[in-house]
């Protein structure tokens, strides 16, 4: 028995330690110290983003079943520094509507996480399977958090129920793949996979489950009720990191396991792209509820992030971890915002926006810049992670996708316009008293703020990520995937500029003939 | 710090101060300041520029620097002036100016009002300074944005309908922008995103001809290119007086300066290839602006369509594709540049006056306020073209410049887009006519003053930069005429 | 020979009783009878599982389904005592291309399955698998061993434990 | 020859020192600036004149002199246009013609204009008007002319919309403008029509008769035509529209709405004759190689003399007679420059002068520019005595003003060609130039002239005798500083017609004696005296029922006539109706309601997107869930049968 | 076991597969639609005995899956009664058609 495989998961380690002391502390801490376990929890939580921070390679640990990367690293930094923002904004909301469940909260939320964390650095199905399940089973309670809230309840069971059913999919999925294959590990799996049709239905079943977890259409349609009914923190919490969480997955599975299915998965994400954008777009701006609206903003944003899937190259992740990061900043902005509104007015009507500038100035800059940034205008990240995610499209020839997402974006100036439109220019007679938010709040909008602003601007945040991905993807062998010589476009580019060399290790899998094609 | 940054740097600082400012005097004070001192530098710009030229220093590209910035596309900040940019700077530095001064009564927010009007011109200076696909793409961007709320916050009218929809056609353009300056990067195999690189390198045809129609319409948008124009006639009939200055002024010469600098000079085959479909639109862009302003009733909605027939005229030259005729075109850029942003001001001090833009309403101002008056039948006339004035030595320019093409067909359209100087002529006399002569129709406007320092000022800077290029356009062409020598060789290697 | 008949019975009995009962369960008016339908499925997939020489998991499937899932299913429908399902209507749109969707999801499965070249197939061990095999496979760290997801399902009954008693305890 | 560039900018200095000091200078010391620089440059012009004419040229031909010639901009290697000074015999000639009228009608407005608002300005648009038509006689190149032409355009619609609160003014003005502008639309095609084939835009080249300038548009045609004729003819549609040639003519009698000083300036000496300068300087090109345009210019001309003198037959506000009289007297000077050949033939023994025509153009724009300012001028006198310009409210008013109505009849008998009066010789080349074109055109324009004879005595004598109208204010003599210039003008009516023309100007710049055809003289000035006895029959005693009689008698050709022929309603009917009725406000409802629609529709099409969506979310559990299972099937099935 | 092909224990199980999905479409009753999602997922487990006893005797993956896919639909089913038995709390009842509150 070897156990050296725990001290190389690193990340999974440190926030198990957490889990377990917060749990412990939550236990057994008399009433009075327990006041503290909020900023404690923070506390600790900012030491093991720091120990997430630290430089890491490539490895392998328990056979394979678990496996991680620089990527996979980044990708958990940064799901954790979104939970840590969270974490921020809800203090005040557990403390003043559930401090007695206060332990319970961050436990969920730190389990979720860790589910995560194994979703992205899986290295086995069933590995997958159990992350995934533990990031959307406690999530369910946690959704249906605020237990008084018919709403709420509503959302848990909503949440919970198409979960389930959409795992069962997934795993029946599995059980195809397993049949198909005769293995499940990661790192098998390529080399038997041959394109059969069992072995396509079986990644388009087992697909189901990370597509409803990044909410794309047509699996998304839980997304804007659960949004509405969780504690919008919750909401935001969904929004962003369970769906770090489910895109930086799809991407390394889809690339590392199913890259030489590359020509089925294609169009199957190419119909979902053009699908989630155009409708989910259309959806949002008919939307009177900040918390809907956002709902079908993150599904619409979902599908550009997809973008990055398609293009299939280390530019590609690049393109997720950072459009991630910049979304992240933007979107838990804009929930923030959203929060400290719904709790001063009791209602998360877009209407109740209407004049906010007058009375509350920084939040309306913050929620402008976080529009601004997730309909993707410079200065603020979002442009610089949405031009980056389009040229990785555009660099694999996808001219066709990009126009149709570069339309999109059209739209969805319109509606983030519109929320700009509510605060700054909608008269109100009455519009929002000025209020204080909470320190936590405020050091977190701060964060958020700089993030928006900042991120794009300062090159090191991309070309670090990209540094990352690259070196991940090189590692894997997996530079140069088999999507990149055929696209589907009909002119071929020449002269495309691939900076890296393909390797040898992926090219038996990449020359498998597909028995369709 | 490299000269061009400046122009980037002093916006930024702008902002900055706004931000701090806590008075109504004290935004102003700061936002005269920094355009006072952009125009100063633009100026040093001019004559650095020319004594660089005149010291034999031929190089396309004068004053460059570069950095690397996202180094996995090769995007850099990389910077240079050629003479048009240098004009453009120009150009920009005294609608700026002229603009600050426009709106120092503005209310309400007039710190807000003059950090977003920083961020725009942040964003022109930025894109005429640039080099690189990229950064010159995100200051386009960046000078669009603050549109919507300039126009939604401190607008008139049905402001909000007409911000919106000038937002959302214009960043519809520069999404067909943002897939065309990938496919210019990807397609040309290119290891930079810098447009002199580019150049160097051709892209395959085939591709060409996909991307070159979407970077021509991207940019074009913003042109006013029919039938991508009804955004001009709204917005700047709703936005604020120094907003649809500098946007008629300067943000719509963005666009005729990437058709050329981007578009056709990266894909001259393309541009050849294709022109004829685009010579059509902007020559009806260049009759039906003209037609549609003889018959519309607010000033602005009159301007604005004139500006259709201009930036037209501007997108039309370009596309003739020789020497004299994109001389002309540049030339057209910046005297419509000059002489919309005098206008805009024009009415503005009329509007904030008469509380109306009805040309029915008005009547006999120029007995009651003579200096405004005399200034918009100067703006008139450069608009008609008279010579001596700016917009005479772009027109002619432009005119014989098409005019000697080989082509028949490009013969023709010249001759239905000198049409437009008797148009032009018919609705600018009519506002005139309407508007300053004849009797006074509204006693209630007798007791109206004339213009107060702060407008005086704008008028006459912009008076005796539109006079300066009409009396002496001699140093202006021989800029272009520099500049211009690569874009036309390519294009004219590109023809055979 | 008696064997392989009495094994084709056992085979065929087994199949359609999950076969009717899991359709049973889906179709029934009462809650407490599908819930009912469904032990006898669960019951007849452990069948299965002792039937394919999986006594461990048949054991398993017996334990956790038959003396877990099934007593919390009886208690929350008498908790929540809505024995009876309102009728539906008629008509159901939603019903029907359900149907048409589980046929047609039946035939491709079926189809993928049947047209599907299987690897060859070796002589199946048709030995009981050994207890200390599975126990080394749960604990093992090596491939193929299963003890970082052993961890990880701990962790999951945990969260799952204190968020159902999170969510389904009395307001305080 | 440097200092004729003088010519040009002192007037400048008057235009730009009037305007931008403006109102801080009193009226009258801005009209003494202005008029103290005009006499410099009067005087300036008469020193060039001098200085030309009295070098003797090469052979005997005047020289075309180019003091100044400086590049402003260029186009292309050949195409450039330069700003400089071109003096050679009619460029000299009209600068003397120019400064003299303009310096006149300076001294005029002192009187005419005082007390009127606005004088500063007044006088600033002169000097500007004075500025551009200068720097139009003395272009080098054609591209220098169109800019002086659009300057004159644009001084002649301020001048004439300066009383810019009466409406009338403001559309005339407006009228004025466009019209030109219209006509000057056509000059800059046909200047890049030309350009584009000679690839230049210098006269001295043009003018040349170089065979090889031409030689790329050899047998190049469009629609019929030489492409060198289309071009020549569009340059003349240029002239036509300055020089109110049918039908671009409507414009001038409206310009009358200005103050009278500038009408004599500007509308009957000076800008209105620009277009036969035009012609005159582009004769070679037009004589050489498209002669058949030249002939068109003059049927088209003959046809304005002709119609212009009817209609000025029944005009009752005495400007617009004097405006049809212009025309009809410009209608003169095209004709004899479109019948003009040029230089000397031998033929039959005699010495036959071909270029005769344009030497009597030329001639006939010079007496014409002082006699029409003349009768102008004194038009402004009686105006600005009576406050009227209608016949009715005039009459018997030689007593009151005698200085005025002896020089007006000194213009009217030159007018109608009565020897010694200048107007008979200039007149008579002309007449003799047609017969020796074409007979029946010979006869055409001398009943022209006796058309011209009957209607300016019919002005005259309404005017000076007849029945004295009622004022109630008491009639006076004009001002000396308006009655001066009338004396001065007079004289040179008086004297002119000796000036032995043709030894300063004629079509190759070779001195030629002018000899009078008695034939056509004698006829000419017989026609005349009947035509003025017919005036003095019918409108002499002022209340004779005759002429009612005689518009009876011509019933609709009276009415046709005193309605202009209708001419001004067609234009109506073409730009209200047609440009503005059926293109403008077509186009603009198509920019609003098509082009913004199928914006606005796009817009809602996208807003209303989402209700085709709805049942996506329709709030229940199980139907999100069929969704999502329908969805996954036919992604399978995608991605199995792609 | 030779004696019946493993295609059949496969259609067996998609039967199962598909009749809990119908069952979780048509159900009114969360708790029906909670036992149907118990179908589906007892019927994937049959899958990966299936395969790995018939295809794959050498090692013991799918039976493993298996293993824990029972334990983690116990979880999964435990949060969801809790869930539901909220909802009863809330609204007194556990009819699908009453969870329409949250909708377009």
């Amino acid at each position: 028995m070897d156990f050296s495989g725990f001290l190389m998961m690193r990340d999974e380690i440190s926030l198990v330690a957490l889990i377990l002391i917060l749990l412990l502390y939550d236990l057994f801490a008399p009433a009075k110290a327990r006041k503290v376990f909020q900023p404690l929890a923070c506390l600790l939580f900012v030491v093991q983003i720091v120990i997430t921070l630290l430089p890491v390679s490539s490895l392998e640990a328990f056979g394979g079943m678990y496996q991680t990367t620089p990527a996979a690293s980044l990708a958990k930094t940064l799901m954790s520094a979104g939970t840590l923002l969270v974490f921020l904004f809800s203090k005040k909301w557990i403390e003043e509507k559930h401090e007695i469940a206060q332990g319970e909260f961050y436990f969920l939320t730190l389990c979720t996480l860790l589910g995560m964390y194994f979703m992205v650095s899986a290295g086995h199905f069933l590995m997958f399977f159990i992350g995934i399940e533990l990031a959307s089973i406690p999530l369910s309670c946690l959704v249906s958090f605020s237990k008084k809230d018919g709403l709420s309840a509503e959302a848990g069971a909503k949440f919970i129920l198409n979960a389930a059913f959409a795992s069962g999919i997934s795993l029946f999925g599995i059980s195809l793949l397993y049949g198909g294959t005769g293995t499940l590990y990661f790192s098998d799996m390529p080399v038997a996979l041959q394109g059969t049709p069992l072995q396509i239905a079986g990644m388009i079943l087992f697909a189901t489950g990370l597509f409803f977890k990044m909410s794309l259409i047509p699996y998304h349609s839980w997304t804007a009720d659960v949004y509405q009914g969780a504690p919008t923190q919750v909401s935001a919490y969904l929004s962003v990191v369970s769906k770090t969480a489910a895109a930086v997955a799809l991407f390394t599975i889809f690339i590392k396991v199913f890259g030489g299915m590359a020509a089925s998965w294609r169009p199957v994400l190419y119909i979902i792209i053009i699908l989630s954008i155009t409708i989910a777009n259309l959806f949002a701006i008919k939307q009177k509820n900040i918390k809907r609206f956002l709902a079908y903003s993150s599904i619409s944003q979902a599908g550009y992030i997809v973008l990055g899937v398609v293009a299939a190259s280390p530019q590609g992740l690049t393109g997720i971890l950072y459009y991630m990061m910049v979304y992240m900043f933007a979107n838990l902005a804009a929930f923030g915002v959203a929060s400290l509104v719904e709790r001063q007015c009791g209602n998360a009507e877009i209407a109740s926006y209407n004049g906010l500038y007058k009375t509350n100035p920084w939040l309306s800059v913050l929620m402008m810049f976080a529009m601004f940034s997730l309909a993707g205008i410079p200065p603020f990240a979002g442009f610089f992670s949405k031009f980056f995610i389009f040229a990785s499209a555009v660099q694999q020839g996808y001219y066709i996708l990009v126009l149709i997402a570069l339309l999109n974006t059209i739209i969805s100036l319109f509606y983030y316009l519109l929320i700009v439109k509510a605060m700054f220019i909608n008269p109100n007679e009455s519009p929002l008293p000025r209020f204080r938010s909470d320190s936590y709040s405020r050091i977190a909008m701060v964060l958020c703020f700089f993030g928006i602003v900042l991120s794009g601007i300062v090159s090191f945040f991309y070309n670090k990520t990209n540094d990352m991905a690259t070196e991940s993807m090189e590692m894997c062998g997996l530079s140069r995937p088999k999507a990149v010589e055929e696209t589907l476009d009909a002119n071929p580019v020449p002269g495309q500029t691939l900076n890296t060399q393909g390797s040898t290790a992926m090219n038996a899998t990449a020359s498998w003939p597909s028995v369709l094609e | 710090m490299n000269l061009l940054s400046i122009f980037v740097v002093i916006p930024v600082l702008m902002l900055a101060g706004l931000f701090l400012s806590r008075t109504r005097q004290q935004a102003r004070v700061i936002s005269a300041t920094g355009a006072s001192l952009l125009l100063v530098a633009a100026v040093v710009l001019g004559v650095l520029f020319a004594a660089e030229r005149h010291a034999g220093n031929t190089a396309e590209m004068l004053f460059t620097a570069s950095a690397q910035w996202f180094p996995a596309w090769n995007i850099g900040y990389s910077v240079g002036v050629d003479g048009i940019s240098v004009l453009m700077i120009l150009l920009s530095a005294i609608i700026v100016f002229t603009g600050i001064f426009t709106s120092w009564n503005i209310d309400p927010l007039p710190k807000e009002y003059f950090m977003w009007f920083c961020l725009l011109s942040t964003g022109v200076f930025g894109f005429f300074i640039s080099l690189d696909l990229f950064t010159m793409f995100m200051f386009y961007e960046v000078a669009l944005i603050p549109m919507y709320l300039l126009i939604g916050v401190w607008g008139s009218g049905k402001k909000e309908y007409a911000a919106m929809k000038l937002t959302l056609m214009l960043m519809a353009g520069s999404a067909l922008l943002m897939l065309g300056i990938l496919g210019i990067y990807f397609g040309s195999g290119a290891t930079s995103m810098n447009i002199m690189e580019i150049a160097q390198s051709s892209i395959p045809m085939a591709l060409q001809k996909f991307f070159f129609p979407l970077t021509f319409i991207g940019f074009g948008v913003l042109g006013a290119l029919f039938p991508f124009h009804t955004w001009s006639p709204d917005g700047h009939a709703s936005a604020p007086t120094a907003v649809s200055m500098l946007h008629a002024g300067v943000l719509m010469k963005l666009g005729g300066y990437g058709c050329f600098r981007v578009a056709m000079f990266l894909m001259p085959e393309a541009a050849n290839e294709l022109a004829w479909i685009f010579l059509i639109l902007t020559g009806i862009s260049v009759v039906y602006g003209a037609f549609s302003a003889c018959v519309q009733k607010d000033l602005k909605y009159i301007n604005a369509y004139s500006s259709v027939s201009h930036c037209g005229l501007v997108l039309f030259a370009l596309l003739m594709m020789n020497t004299t005729a994109m001389t002309g075109a540049i030339m057209q850029m910046l005297s419509h540049g000059l002489m919309t942003a005098l206008f805009f001001a024009l009415i503005g001090m009329i509007y904030g006056r008469t509380h109306t833009r009805d040309i029915r309403e008005m009547g006999g101002l120029m007995k009651i306020m003579p200096f405004l008056g005399v200034a918009y039948v100067i703006a008139g006339l450069a608009s008609l073209g008279l010579p001596g004035l700016s917009g005479f030595v772009a027109e002619m320019n432009v005119f014989v410049g098409s005019f000697q093409h080989s082509d028949t067909f490009h013969r023709v359209l010249t001759l239905i887009a000198v049409t437009s100087i008797v148009i032009t002529a018919v609705y600018i006399l009519r506002v005139i006519g309407k508007i300053l002569y004849g009797p006074v129709q509204n006693q209630a406007h007798l007791k109206l003053t004339d213009a107060v320092w702060f407008e005086r000022l704008p008028v006459v800077v912009l008076i005796i930069a539109i006079a300066s290029i009409g009396l002496y356009p001699g140093w202006i062409a021989e800029w272009i005429h520099q500049a211009l020598a690569p874009i036309v060789e390519s294009l004219t290697v590109a023809a055979l | 020979m008696q064997d392989a008949i009495l094994l084709k019975i056992v085979f065929y009995f087994l199949a359609a009783a999950i076969a009717v009962f899991s359709v049973m369960a889906v179709t029934t008016r009462r809650i407490l009878r599908a819930a009912t339908y469904l032990l006898f499925v669960l019951f007849a997939t452990a069948g299965l599982y002792f039937f394919l020489n999986y006594s461990f998991l048949g054991a398993v499937q017996l334990m956790v389904y038959a003396g877990g899932v099934i007593i919390l299913y009886v208690f929350s429908i008498l908790l929540t005592s809505t024995d009876k399902e309102s009728p539906s209507p008629l008509f159901s749109l939603r019903r029907w291309i359900a149907m048409i969707a589980s046929i047609g999801g039946i035939c491709l499965v079926a189809f993928l399955v049947l047209t599907n070249v299987w690897p060859e197939v070796h002589a199946p061990a048709t030995d009981e698998v050994n207890m200390k095999l599975i126990g080394h496979t749960l604990m093992g760290t090596e491939k193929g061993q299963y003890l970082l997801p052993f961890e990880l399902m701990s962790v999951l009954l945990l969260a799952c434990m204190v968020g159902g008693i999170l969510i389904a305890r009395k307001r305080s | 020859m440097e200092y004729t560039l003088f010519i040009l900018i002192l007037p400048l200095i008057g235009f730009l020192s009037l305007g931008l000091l403006g109102t801080r200078l009193k009226g009258k010391t801005a009209g003494y600036v202005g008029t103290a620089l005009l006499a410099a440059t009067a005087i300036l012009a008469y020193i060039t004149a001098w200085q030309y004419f009295s070098t003797p040229g090469v052979d005997g031909i005047r020289p075309t002199l180019i003091p100044l010639n400086w590049e402003w901009m260029r186009f292309t290697e050949h195409l450039h246009i330069d700003l400089g000074i071109l003096l050679d015999p009619i460029s000299v000639m009209m600068l003397v013609v120019i400064s003299t009228v303009s310096l006149m009608v300076h001294i005029y407005s002192l009187g005419y204009m005082e007390g009127e608002k606005g004088f500063q300005r007044y006088y600033a648009f002169l000097g500007l008007f004075t500025f551009s038509m200068c720097g139009l006689v003395v272009a080098t190149n054609i591209f220098q002319m169109y800019i002086f032409w659009e300057l004159v355009g644009v001084s002649s619609y301020l001048l004439i919309g300066f009383y810019y609160t009466k409406p009338e003014a403001v559309a005339a003005s407006k009228k004025a403008f466009i019209v030109t502008r219209f006509a000057d639309m056509f000059f800059l095609i046909g200047i890049l029509l030309l350009s584009y084939f000679t690839k230049t835009f210098d006269f001295g080249l043009l003018c040349s008769g170089e065979e090889n300038l031409f030689a790329s548009a050899a047998g190049k045609t469009f629609m019929g035509g030489a492409v060198l004729s289309w071009a020549m003819a569009l340059i003349f549609i240029g002239a036509a529209g300055k020089s109110a040639m049918f039908p671009l003519h409507i414009w001038l009698p409206d310009a009358m709405e200005g103050p009278t000083p500038v009408s004599a300036l500007i509308h009957a000496a000076t800008m209105v004759v620009a277009g036969v300068y035009l012609v005159a300087r582009l004769f070679p090109v037009y004589y050489f190689f498209t002669p058949e345009v030249l002939h068109g210019i003059a049927y088209v001309a003959a046809f304005t003399a002709l119609y212009a003198a009817i209609v000025a037959c029944v005009q009752t506000d005495i400007k617009r007679v004097l405006a049809f009289s212009t025309i009809s007297q410009i209608g003169f000077m095209l004709v004899a420059l479109g019948v003009s050949g040029m230089g000397t033939v031998e033929a039959n023994g005699l010495e036959s002068h071909e270029g005769l025509g344009y030497m009597a153009s030329m001639f006939h724009l010079f007496t014409h520019a002082m006699f029409k300012a003349l009768l102008f001028m004194g038009a402004g006198a009686i105006i600005h005595t009576v406050h009227s310009n209608e016949m009715s409210r005039m009459g018997g008013l030689r007593k009151q003003m005698p200085i005025t109505h002896i020089t007006f009849l000194v213009a009217c008998l030159a007018i109608a060609g009565i020897p010694p009066f200048s107007g008979f010789f200039s007149k008579d080349e002309i007449l003799t130039a047609t017969f020796m074109f074409k007979p029946w055109l010979g006869v055409t324009m001398t009943f022209i002239a006796a058309l011209t004879a009957f209607y300016m005595f019919r002005l005259y004598y309404n005017i000076f005798w007849g029945k004295p109208a009622q004022h109630d204010h008491p009639l006076h003599e004009a001002p000396s500083s308006m009655t001066s210039p009338l004396v001065f003008l007079a004289l040179v009516t008086v004297v002119a017609g000796f000036i032995p023309f043709g030894k300063f100007v004629s079509s190759t710049g070779a001195a030629y004696i002018i000899h009078l055809d008695w034939k056509v003289a004698l006829t000419s000035v017989i026609i005349a005296l009947v035509s003025i006895f017919i005036a003095w029959k019918l409108y002499c005693k002022g209340s004779s029922k005759v002429p009612d009689k005689v518009a009876g008698f011509f019933g609709p050709l009276y009415t046709a006539a005193k309605h202009r022929f209708y001419i001004d309603e067609v234009y109506q009917f073409i730009t209200h109706k047609i440009i503005f009725r059926c293109i403008s406000q077509p186009l603009a409802w198509f920019d609003r309601h098509v082009i913004d629609g199928i914006l606005n529709g796009i817009a809602w099409i996208t807003c209303r997107g989402s209700l085709a969506f709805r049942w996506m979310q329709t709030g229940q559990l199980q139907s999100y869930a069929l969704l999502l299972l329908c969805g996954c099937l036919l992604l399978l099935c995608i991605g199995l049968f792609r | 076991m030779e004696l019946i092909p493993m295609e059949y224990y496969l259609v067996v199980s998609s039967i199962m597969f598909f009749a809990g999905i119908y069952g979780f479409i048509t159900r009114k009753n969360l708790i029906a639609v909670l036992i149907s999602v118990e179908l589906v997922l007892t019927s994937t487990d049959i899958n990966f005995a299936v395969f790995n006893r018939f295809l794959f005797p050498g090692h013991l993956e799918g039976m493993f899956f298996t293993l824990f896919s029972i334990g983690i639909s116990a979880a999964e089913t435990a949060v969801a009664i809790a869930i539901i038995i909220n909802i009863y709390r809330n609204i007194k009842n556990v009819e699908v058609r009453n969870l329409k509150k949250l909708k377009d």
